[in-house]
């Protein structure tokens, strides 16, 4: 039984992708303060956990629950709640790098001014005016991340959020994601680095491989 | 309200359920349509107006009237799969949808045939006909759909959505065919008028029509059972199934 | 009986061509229906058979692979 | 909790409206390049069919119609497709507001990139056509309401087909036959028109479609959505 406090928690998930059974009856709990990582091999199913968790897939099996609601029952409070971001950055090259981050503040009721500033932080000074399609992968991962710093949603997935950015920035997000759960909020990632992070505030999730 | 629904949700108690109705379904299937169809074509009184092209009725009518239901079968499937999440509603649909593409390509060839002699061509744009033949690009659209998905359960659920906004546009099509039809052509073209049916053409009739539905009724079972199968691949219920089937 | 003969019965008063494509075209297709539904129930089969032999192979590899690491 | 304060449904509303806009905006193939079509499309019945006036004046309604039906089917693919690719569309099912604003949005979006311009190009290809002159006014207003109905019913093929990844001849065989009642009432409307007869009759059907679709369709875009990016 997940104790009253749980931010976030997974029942008895069960996940299918074309045949194969990639996790069964999964139980987990995230709490306020807590920094998971979701650990395992390349096809064992940290993106499908991670997507479920977000309500972006249904599981075959079970439910998530927020706040102790199924998740179905309160889609919008969970997602006023929720920032997601997956292996895709969600940046349109048409528009420059500040519209790109100005358009997600704005949706989370933040003023468009707050880009530039944000922007300081992923290192993308200077960058503010240059189209997207201009930029490198990275330079769009951090656009994407750049909008944690002014993310006051308490629950953070992040499916490889490290991927192609420098020693500097991986250092910068670990002690955002430090900040973050000391203020009571929870983030949930995967990446394939080791954390940089004190062990004890991280807890990990295992996921294996299964052959059935 | 549905709780009663619940061992039906059950994929494996739905498969054997199904496999038990199969053989009876096929059975009554086979029984009414020797005895409909022989008296169809041997005994049934040739109409006085048409003749013995009138025997194709036999097979046309059912055909048109069973294209028509099983879209809309199919839809209740998608629909009650869509809202209350039962995944066996999604499975039957896409077992019906094939069944019902066979049969309204059977009631447009046979309307074809049949209106060769009466109005001297292969097609008109009849408004039935018209119909019906957009049915069936409806009905390849949802089979298309649901072969694009690599993942069943989503083709499935996809499949039903496209299948629910068909059935509300059917009678939105139908009556601007209809319409169409009586615009370009008024009353030049004489439809069928509905023919009085005497009882020596009525019970021809009726063995056919529900030999014919028991007839989809047995093919859908089969594919239903098929749809079940391939959806529960890694279920232990179904490999031991497969292992006892394979050898 | 409404034929008097079985070339009667095949000629249909003259529109025998009509009534026989009609009955020849939808038992075609009836039976191709069948076909298919039985042919894709028997391939449904076939395939979640190959995927059991796959499985298993992978499996036992993966003992032995794990029986060697223990010994070595 | 932390107090959060969401944009209303409104401000979403224009927030997504303005980022559409804005993209095909700087990209302005998506919107000259159907329009291209169309004009090409319409231009190629009077080489196959032949000059005289009274054929093509018959003809015009149908085949103006036609082409829009290509055009926009022609368009619809970038409705949701790019954001699928960029990962765009997933933010946006995560977005508090419910998702039938966004997919409205988008859709509206869409309509005054593709399907405005093709009301005013209408006209001139009218003329080039021989169109009765008295049908004019009726072109306009069934292109008026009928290409919106397009744009909705499209978006619940796009919406459905996004994840395939050859959904292009797919999206035109689920999405045609569903246009049918839209050109036979436009076309018919055009037609009395030309006969000088009162046509508000179809008009009015196709507004009762309009309406219909603009009620119903985000939510089957939103339910198809959320299939999609399963």
């Amino acid at each position: 039984m997940p104790s009253s406090n749980a931010l976030l928690h997974a029942d008895k998930l069960t996940c299918i992708r074309e045949d194969r059974i990639l996790f069964e009856a999964l139980s987990c709990q995230f709490n306020q303060g807590d920094i998971v990582q979701i650990a395992g091999p390349n096809g064992a199913g940290k993106t499908s956990l991670l997507r479920i968790l977000a309500g972006l897939s249904q599981p075959f099996e079970g439910e998530v629950h927020f706040q102790n609601q199924p998740l179905h029952k309160n889609v919008e409070l969970y997602n006023q709640n929720l920032t997601y971001i997956g292996h895709l950055a969600g940046i349109k090259g048409e528009m420059t790098a500040q519209e790109n981050l100005a358009f997600y503040l704005a949706m989370q009721g933040l003023p468009p001014h707050a880009a530039e500033q944000t922007l300081e932080n992923v290192n993308l000074l200077g960058f503010e005016d240059a189209l997207a399609s201009h930029l490198s992968a990275g330079q769009h991962r951090r656009i994407a991340l750049a909008r944690l710093w002014q993310c006051q949603k308490p629950i953070w997935i992040l499916d490889e959020p490290f991927t192609a950015i420098d020693k500097q920035g991986v250092k910068n997000l670990e002690n955002l994601f430090v900040e973050h759960a000391k203020q009571g909020g929870c983030v949930i990632l995967t990446t394939h680095q080791d954390l940089a992070i004190d062990a004890q505030l991280v807890k990990t999730i295992e996921l294996e491989y299964q052959l059935v | 309200m549905w709780k009663w629904l619940h061992p039906y949700a059950n994929p494996e108690i739905t498969y054997h359920f199904t496999g038990k109705l199969t053989p009876w379904f096929t059975w009554l299937s086979i029984i009414l349509l020797a005895i409909g169809l022989t008296w169809a074509l041997l005994f049934a009184p040739a109409d006085y107006q048409q003749g013995e092209s009138f025997r194709i009725f036999y097979i046309h009518v059912p055909a048109a009237i069973l294209s028509m239901s099983i879209y809309v079968g199919m839809a209740i499937a998608a629909f009650s799969g869509l809202v209350w999440q039962l995944k066996l509603a999604d499975a039957s649909a896409a077992a019906l949808a094939p069944v019902g593409a066979v049969f309204t390509a059977i009631a447009l060839i046979t309307g074809a045939a049949w209106g060769k002699p009466m109005w001297g061509t292969w097609w008109i744009w009849d408004a039935r006909l018209t119909s019906e033949l957009i049915l069936l690009f409806l009905y390849l659209g949802v089979i298309a759909l649901h072969n694009a998905f690599e993942d069943k359960a989503l083709a499935g659920k996809a499949a039903g959505i496209l299948a629910i906004v068909g059935v509300i546009n059917i009678p939105i099509i139908k009556y601007s065919v209809e319409w169409w039809n009586t615009l370009h052509q008024g009353a030049t073209v004489s439809k069928f008028g509905k023919p009085a049916m005497s009882a020596d053409m009525y019970w021809p009739f009726l063995f056919c029509f529900f030999g014919f539905a028991f007839f989809v009724a047995a093919v859908t079972c089969l594919r239903f059972k098929t749809e079940i199968l391939s959806r529960n691949s890694m279920r232990p219920w179904v490999k031991a199934l497969v292992k006892e089937e394979i050898k | 009986m409404q034929f008097s003969s079985f070339a009667e019965f095949i000629d249909m008063g003259g529109y025998g061509f009509y009534v026989w494509l009609s009955f020849g075209m939808a038992t075609l297709l009836l039976v191709l229906l069948v076909m298919n539904s039985l042919v894709s129930n028997k391939q449904v089969k076939q395939r979640i058979a190959k995927q059991q032999a796959r499985q298993e192979k992978l499996k036992r590899a993966a003992k032995q692979q794990a029986q060697l690491s223990q010994s070595s | 909790m932390m107090s959060i304060n969401i944009p209303s449904y409104r401000q979403a509303f224009m927030l997504m409206l303005k980022r559409d806009l804005t993209i095909a905006l700087r990209h302005k193939d998506d919107i000259f390049n159907p329009l291209l079509f169309f004009i090409i499309v319409v231009t190629l019945f009077p080489l196959g069919i032949g000059p005289e006036a009274s054929t093509l004046s018959r003809i015009a309604p149908g085949i103006i119609w036609v082409a829009a039906l290509l055009a926009t089917l022609l368009s619809l693919d970038r409705l949701f497709k790019a954001d699928f690719a960029d990962g765009s569309l997933e933010q946006m099912m995560l977005i508090p507001q419910p998702l039938f604003i966004i997919v409205l949005a988008k859709i509206i979006a869409h309509w005054l990139i593709t399907g405005l311009p093709l009301i005013f190009i209408a006209p001139v290809l009218a003329v080039l056509l021989h169109l009765n002159e008295n049908s004019y006014g009726a072109l306009m207003i069934t292109l008026l309401i009928g290409t919106p109905v397009l744009s909705f019913i499209g978006a619940i093929g796009v919406a459905l087909t996004v994840g395939i990844k050859k959904g292009g001849v797919l999206l035109s065989l689920i999405v045609l036959p569903l246009y049918i009642p839209v050109l036979i009432f436009a076309t018919s409307a055009i037609d009395t028109a030309a006969m000088n007869l009162p046509y508000s009759g179809q008009v009015a059907i196709i507004g009762a479609l309009f309406f219909t679709s603009f009620t119903l369709a985000p939510f089957a875009v939103s339910a198809a959505l959320k299939v999609s990016t399963n």
